[in-house]
């Protein structure tokens, strides 16, 4: 175990390196200037030399990246351009809400995606396999914008059930920080009503980034199934009178879920991804949202500590990935 | 053909192949099946609601929606796939040399790879048509290089499995070159799984052509790019809801078939999934 | 129970859990709360840079400065003319040089501390140490000096007509001294300012919550009249269907993101109003004649796409119609414009033969835009069309609204899309930004027009206070630009606003656009 | 002879798929009395595991089509039964053993758990009784460290190891018939010896009746006392292990054991069988195995019905004489 997470830090410091790199020259080959942006609608030449030379955009791109690398060593990730906050700051007040969306998001996808393609591979080319194919591949192939915003149409302008965008109710303030994740922190506040307005705001969000992840959870685990439920030791089972859902449930399920585990875990960067999009869509006041603005904003160090987040995020996702599959699969472990 | 007569037998993807095939037509006859053109304003027809004229109404510079969206279906359906075969096309060579030759290449080719898998999709798709300038084309090269990473990866696993067995052992030994093994030996062993996955990234690739359109980073106007129309469909939804409302469905609709077609073949191709 | 109905039993358990889940939340009752009376939300399209009235040149930032902080001198009403602010009086010497100003008593600032000739002195040597956007206005200034408690003076280096009305500016805003002590590594506290606000106005910025709201609640110090408002709040709607959405639920009361088609269908609806009135905001088109395609220096070619332009199509398509076609640089409503001033028509034929003339065939543009304003795709694709009429292929370039602005002040492009407001009531802000050969770029002259003649009419008109005079030489000079067909002179856009019915008191004011004066407004 | 544990009469079935059809077993005829070992052989593809399977009614229920037939064991009619009353019968009156130790056992699983379950199962036994039984049922099976092994993964034990374990598994209820799929097939030839004798030993203590399933006629030879021959899902020949051995009187039973090194004269090439295994989709009117068969005549283009030769077997030719079914 102490060798995999050693293999996982190695390869932190590869990734982060690599993604550095790759986003510091991304991010200056972007056409735009982000102080010709700020500067006002109609900047003299000195002022928009003068932004420049405060935000050290007029150093040499290989001076800026040491500069960058060395700032990054001591924890400091720079100072947005567009709100001149330390980027570490934002980040920080960004960050637990995309967290909260898509945990929550995940955990619908996995709850209702596990078993779903539990019973598909089980039921294998009947009824219920097409419908929960169906709907399955409905996730993967609804374009998640149109979906959102159709969702709000429905269930926000016609029907008024949930709220369409945000956190919280704006009259209501947001409960005391503990965990950064509303719905936890609003629990623990006791407010009954802040807590029932959070979980309103989170529905919509969550259900349609969700969908997307459940969808992809529904036919990986579906195949993996498939494949545990063709192996000997079910029909070992069946010969030796164990029940069919004892062996679904006890024997196959376990098996399907190493392999999926480790693909829906690196899935995790889609699942990102489609923040950007719900984020956009539902106003939720995420990382999504704030790279988007970053990037079209061309606010490198913002786009930059954005990224190197990601990875961060990345890599402890891959050593918990790791660690679940440690402790499923008795293999690894010889 | 075989496996064409499999995905009809098949009530599951017989609905998908057919609509396929009606996607296909529409794709490549698009020019002759639009009523009006696609491209050129006429203001005086703004935002007209869905009639015999124009069945799905017409958009805010009076250009029939129908006409649009029957030529959208070249453009992105068009696009999603030259992303898709490209990323394919190199990921397979990149990853079939890299696991052939293996070494200190390999390693920094898989290296390259991890970084890239640490970039969330969208994000990366983003930033990279962003730097390379809002163009259809861009965005297509940045979908590519976004799925580089799975075909490299695919490519090198099984170039790795098939360069332990005997023939290409022995034609090594031979001094046979090594492109010439590549090509003969790794790159046909390495056809089904590339074409499995080709066909599951297809409507992927729809979706992410379509949502850097929506983010204004796809095709330039008056390009008529499915994204592109909802984004801009979508401020008429509440007064003109046709707009976003047949775009969103076109999307949905190719999305849906792509997906189930590389399900079908996914399952007939792949052993593990099949029967 | 068999196998095969156990197994769908679970499926339907699955369903039936989230549904019920669902339902739990939907039935705990309705999805909003009624806005108190006192309290004001105002929708907005997208979260706030930076604050800091020396750095912030954004009239969506201003929104939130302005109502924070107090200027000496400040618009009156809906006139473009200033009236004293934070100063009771003021005196300027004969010569234009030096204005001294009389500081109001009784004025504090949010943290209680007065407000002091001293902290004007502050603001303004802060505002041009950090030398950002707002240090342009104030080039003019040689120095500023607090005499005693009361009085500050401020001597300028040349004649400037605008300086009174570029103080009722928002970059004008008297931030308080104290926040000197906020500066971390010589940044003369631009972190701090950036989010928060220090100054004697009637509101104060407590709290922003980036992505979701920025919270004004009053000033207790505040100086003048108590207000009505108690709290007014900027909620961040990305979206201009949600944002009609919530307008019409009274989730909020005013809605900036409505897009021009929509406003008539807005107005129908119950319990809303929309605001309409003429602006003094400018839609035209960059034509690059210094460094865009060589046939752009050839006048007649410029007159050609003047003359090929549908102009009521475009303001139909754009605006709905609410606009103004201009007839020349100045828009109606500020001084200084020539009421009979020449206007372009659409005449494909008279564009063809202007072509012909200059001997120009199968031109090719590229036209820029980006997506900050909703209806420049529109107007872009409009334009492109007309243009193709006259023989003239446009390329369309949409990129982001960095790169534009990079873009227009490298001067690569042919064609770009832009909108002008006036900072202050002044002519100049049309003339001798647009084409003084000095200001080339994002400067202003971003068609990097040339003309020596219209330089000296220009230079001479901003040097002079005599506005009969400056009035005269605009006039002379607007002829010639009008003729050169410098830029597109498209239409000059009505103000256009959605709100409740119940918000009262809102007072437009051309030269402060997007900003409320919360100080006055309520809700009956 | 007493009652029969198995009697397998006529039995066809065929494996139905989205419009294809093939017939996988035709007039299969087969019987086991109480502590009988009978062998059943034949090459791969011939119907041996399908018959096993069809007898525990494990066959993928949505493909399988019974045609023809009855399987009754212990005087249970198996083909008539509910799945609820066959599954009662599954490890507790018939155990399983299949060829491949490796993938039998539940990988990600304790030996001891996966016992557990089977013997928890088919008892009443309190837990701790139960895991008692584990050991014991390890015991049984000539596991020397039964405490160590039971807390093993099956990834850490060898081939010959999971094989007993998984014989463990089969005889934990001891259950009246054991059907024993290929036992030794994946195992080492050292190994193999060891687990058909512990296969015997343990049917002689319980007196368990006993279907071994081998393409080898090696082991069918060493381990029975009656043997049944299927080719491409037909019985061509049945009867005293020793008698089909030495004369064997169907030419296909005849080449298996030419092509078989050990018995037929070791100076004399390995033959193969030549032709073609027959295309089940379409199978013939004929002998099944007339298009291989050397002593093909006129009389073949119609299918021989099984019939008792005069070395008191049966055979399904109508090159031999015969006496009557």
């Amino acid at each position: 175990m102490l060798r995999l997470i050693r293999a996982r830090l190695a390869m932190l410091v590869i990734v982060l390196f690599g993604v550095s790199i790759i986003t510091f020259l991304m991010a200056h080959v972007l056409p735009g200037d982000p102080t010709a942006a700020l500067a006002g609608p109609h900047p003299s030449q000195e002022t928009l030399n003068s932004i420049r030379t405060q935000f050290g955009l007029d150093k040499p791109l290989p001076v800026q990246y040491i500069k960058y690398l060395s700032n990054l060593f001591h924890g400091n990730l720079g100072t947005s351009i567009r709100s001149q906050q330390p980027i570490t700051q934002e980040i920080l007040a960004f960050f637990p809400a995309t967290l909260e969306l898509v945990t929550v998001a995940f955990l619908l996808a996995i709850g209702i995606g596990i078993p779903l393609g539990v019973i598909a591979a089980v039921k294998k080319n009947t009824f219920s396999d097409y419908v929960i194919r169906l709907f399955a591949v409905g996730g993967v192939s609804i374009p998640l914008f149109w979906g959102g915003l159709v969702m709000i149409l429905i269930f926000y302008a016609k029907l008024g059930w949930l709220p369409a965008s945000g956190r919280l109710d704006i009259e209501l303030s947001s409960p005391e920080t503990i965990t950064g994740f509303y719905f936890i922190d609003a629990l623990f506040g006791g407010d009954k009503e802040t807590f029932i307005n959070v979980l309103k705001h989170l529905v919509m969000p969550s259900l349609a980034l969700g969908y997307v992840q459940l969808a992809f959870i529904v036919r990986q685990v579906r195949s993996s199934m498939l494949d545990a439920l063709s192996q000997d030791y079910y029909l070992t089972g069946r010969a030796n009178g164990l029940s069919h859902r004892f062996l679904v449930v006890r024997y196959a399920l376990r098996n399907a879920l190493i392999p999926s585990i480790t693909i829906i875990g690196l899935s995790f960067g889609s699942l990102l991804g489609g923040a950007v999009v719900t984020e956009t869509v539902f106003d939720w006041p995420g990382m999504g949202k704030y790279v988007t603005d970053s990037i079209l904003g061309r606010d490198f160090p913002a786009i930059m500590g954005f990224t190197v987040v990601i990875a961060l995020a990345y890599v402890i996702i891959n050593l918990l990935v790791d660690l679940l599959v440690y402790s499923l699969d008795p293999q690894t472990r010889k | 053909m075989k496996a064409i007569r499999q995905l009809i037998r098949n009530p599951f993807t017989r609905g998908a192949f057919f609509s396929l095939c009606v996607i296909a037509f529409v794709g490549i006859f698009s020019p002759l099946l639009t009523p009006y053109s696609p491209i050129d304003a006429k203001p005086e027809d703004r935002l007209l609601p869905p009639g015999h004229l124009h069945y799905f109404g017409t958009d805010e510079l009076g250009r029939d929606i129908f006409s649009r969206i029957i030529a959208g279906t070249r453009v992105s359906v068009g696009i999603a796939l030259f992303a898709i075969l490209l990323s394919a096309l190199v990921g397979t060579f990149i990853g079939s040399f890299s696991g052939f030759i293996g070494r200190w290449i390999d390693q920094v080719i898989m290296r390259s790879t991890d970084v890239l898998l640490a970039f969330p999709t969208l994000v990366l798709a983003l930033a990279l048509s962003a730097a390379l300038g809002p163009s259809i084309v861009n965005a297509a090269l940045a979908i590519a290089i976004v799925k580089l990473p799975i075909y490299t990866r695919l490519a090198r696993t099984q170039a790795l499995s098939v360069s332990h067995t005997l023939f290409v052992k022995a034609a090594k030994t031979f001094g046979v070159s090594s492109p010439w093994i590549v090509r003969r030996h790794i790159v046909p062993n390495l056809l089904t799984p590339i074409i499995v996955q080709i066909s599951l990234d297809i409507g992927d690739a729809i979706l992410l052509i379509a949502t850097l359109g929506f983010l204004g980073l796809g095709a330039q106007p008056p390009t008529p790019e499915w994204g592109a129309m909802i984004s801009t469909g979508w401020n008429y939804l509440l007064d003109q809801w046709w707009y976003p409302t047949f775009t969103g469905a076109a999307i949905f609709i190719a999305v849906i078939v792509f997906n189930i077609i590389g399900d079908g073949i996914r399952d007939l191709l792949d052993p593990k999934a099949g029967e | 129970m068999t196998q095969r109905s156990r197994m769908r039993f679970s499926a339907v358990s699955v369903f039936a859990v989230v549904g019920a889940l669902a339902l739990g939340m939907i039935a705990s009752g309705p999805a909003n709360a009624a806005i108190s009376k006192t309290t004001l939300v105002v929708g907005m399209s997208a979260d706030l840079d930076f604050l800091d009235p020396a750095a912030t040149m954004d009239n969506a930032q201003w929104k939130i400065t302005y109502p924070c902080y107090q200027r000496l001198v400040e618009y009156n009403g809906a006139s473009t003319d200033v009236v004293p602010g934070l100063a009771s009086a003021w005196r300027i010497s004969r010569d234009h040089l030096t204005y001294t100003f009389t500081i109001k008593s009784g004025q504090k600032f949010s943290d209680g501390t007065a407000v002091t000739a001293k902290a004007v002195q502050y603001t303004f040597e802060r505002m041009l140490k950090v030398a950002k956007g707002p240090a342009d206005n104030f080039t003019s200034i040689a120095s500023v000096r607090a005499n005693g408690l009361k009085t500050v003076v401020f001597v300028l280096n040349q004649v400037s007509p605008q300086f009174l009305y570029t103080l009722a500016g928002n970059y004008g805003g008297i931030v308080n001294p104290t926040t000197a002590s906020k500066a971390v590594s010589g940044d003369n506290g631009q972190a701090y300012l950036a989010d928060h606000t220090a100054g004697s106005g009637a509101y104060v910025l407590t709290e922003w919550k980036k992505g979701q709201y920025l919270k004004l609640e009053q000033n207790k110090f505040y100086g003048g009249k108590k207000p009505v408002l108690e709290t007014v709040l900027f909620k961040i709607v990305g979206d201009a269907s949600s944002q009609r959405l919530q307008l019409g639920k009274g989730e909020i009361d005013i809605a900036e993101g409505i897009t021009s088609d929509q406003y008539a269908a807005v107005a129908k609806e119950d319990g809303n109003t929309v605001i309409n009135k003429p602006s003094l905001t400018v839609d035209i088109m960059y034509i690059n004649s210094g460094k865009g395609n060589v046939a752009l220096k050839n006048k007649l070619v410029r007159q050609a796409i003047s003359y090929a332009l549908d102009y009521e199509g475009i303001m139909a398509a754009t605006q709905a119609g609410n606009a103004t076609q201009m007839n020349g640089p100045i828009p109606d409503g500020m001084w200084g414009q020539d009421p009979k001033g020449f206007q372009y028509t659409t005449n494909v034929t008279k564009a063809k033969a202007l072509l012909a003339q200059a001997g120009v065939s199968n031109l090719s543009l590229d036209l820029v835009y980006s997506a900050r304003k909703s209806w420049w795709a529109t107007e872009a694709q409009l334009i492109q069309a007309n243009l193709a009429k006259a023989g003239i292929t446009v390329n369309l370039k949409l990129t982001e609204y960095a790169t534009a602005r990079q873009l227009i002040d490298a001067g690569t492009f042919d064609l770009c899309l832009g909108t002008w407001s006036p900072d202050y009531a002044d002519p100049s802000m049309f003339m001798n930004f647009w084409f003084d050969s000095g200001n080339f770029g994002l400067a202003g002259n971003r068609s990097f027009y040339s003309n020596p003649a219209v330089d000296k009419l220009i230079r001479s008109a901003a040097s002079i206070t005599d506005q009969k005079k400056r009035t005269a030489l605009y006039i002379q000079a607007q002829k010639i630009v009008v003729e050169e067909a410098a830029y597109g002179y498209l239409y000059q856009m009505n103000y256009r606003l959605a709100l409740r019915t119940d918000v009262k008191g809102f007072v437009y004011n051309p030269m402060i656009e997007q900003i409320y004066n919360l100080e006055t407004m309520y809700k009956a | 002879m007493s009652e029969l544990v198995l009697e397998i009469k006529n039995l066809s079935l065929s494996f139905d798929t989205q419009g294809a059809s093939a017939s996988i077993l035709k007039n299969v005829e087969l019987h086991i009395g109480p502590g009988e070992i009978v062998g059943l052989v034949g090459e791969s593809g011939s119907g041996k595991s399908v018959t096993a399977l069809a007898i525990s009614k494990l066959l993928p229920t949505q493909i399988t089509k019974f045609s023809s037939g009855s399987i009754v064991f212990n005087g249970i009619d198996i083909l008539a039964s509910s799945e609820t009353e066959v599954a009662k019968l599954r490890g507790k009156r018939i155990g399983f053993v299949f060829q491949e130790p490796m993938t039998a056992l539940n990988p990600t699983m304790t030996i001891g758990k996966q016992l557990f379950h089977v013997i928890r199962r088919h008892s009443e036994l309190t837990k701790t009784e139960a895991l008692a039984k584990v050991r014991t049922a390890l015991e049984e099976v000539l596991i020397s460290k039964p405490e160590v092994v039971e807390n093993q993964y099956p990834f850490q034990l060898s081939g010959g190891m999971r094989q007993r374990v998984v014989i463990a598994m089969a005889m934990a209820a001891n259950p009246t018939l054991l059907i024993a799929d290929e036992p030794t097939t994946a195992l080492d030839v050292t190994v193999q010896a060891e687990i058909l004798n512990l296969i015997a030993k343990l049917a002689k203590d319980h007196g368990t009746a006993v279907l071994l399933i081998s393409h080898d006629l090696g082991v069918i030879a060493n381990s029975c006392s009656r043997v049944t021959v299927l080719y491409a899902g037909e019985v061509v020949e049945s009867g005293i292990v020793s008698e089909v051995l030495r004369k064997p009187q169907h030419p296909y039973t005849q080449a298996l054991i030419k092509s078989l090194p050990d018995i037929a004269d070791r100076d004399s090439l390995l033959e193969t069988i030549a032709g073609e295994f027959p295309d089940l989709r379409n199978r013939p009117e004929g002998c099944i195995y007339a298009p291989r068969c050397p002593k093909k005549f006129e009389a073949c283009e119609v299918r021989p019905m099984l019939r008792i030769a005069k070395d008191l077997h049966s055979v399904a030719c109508w090159a031999v004489e015969t006496t009557e079914k």
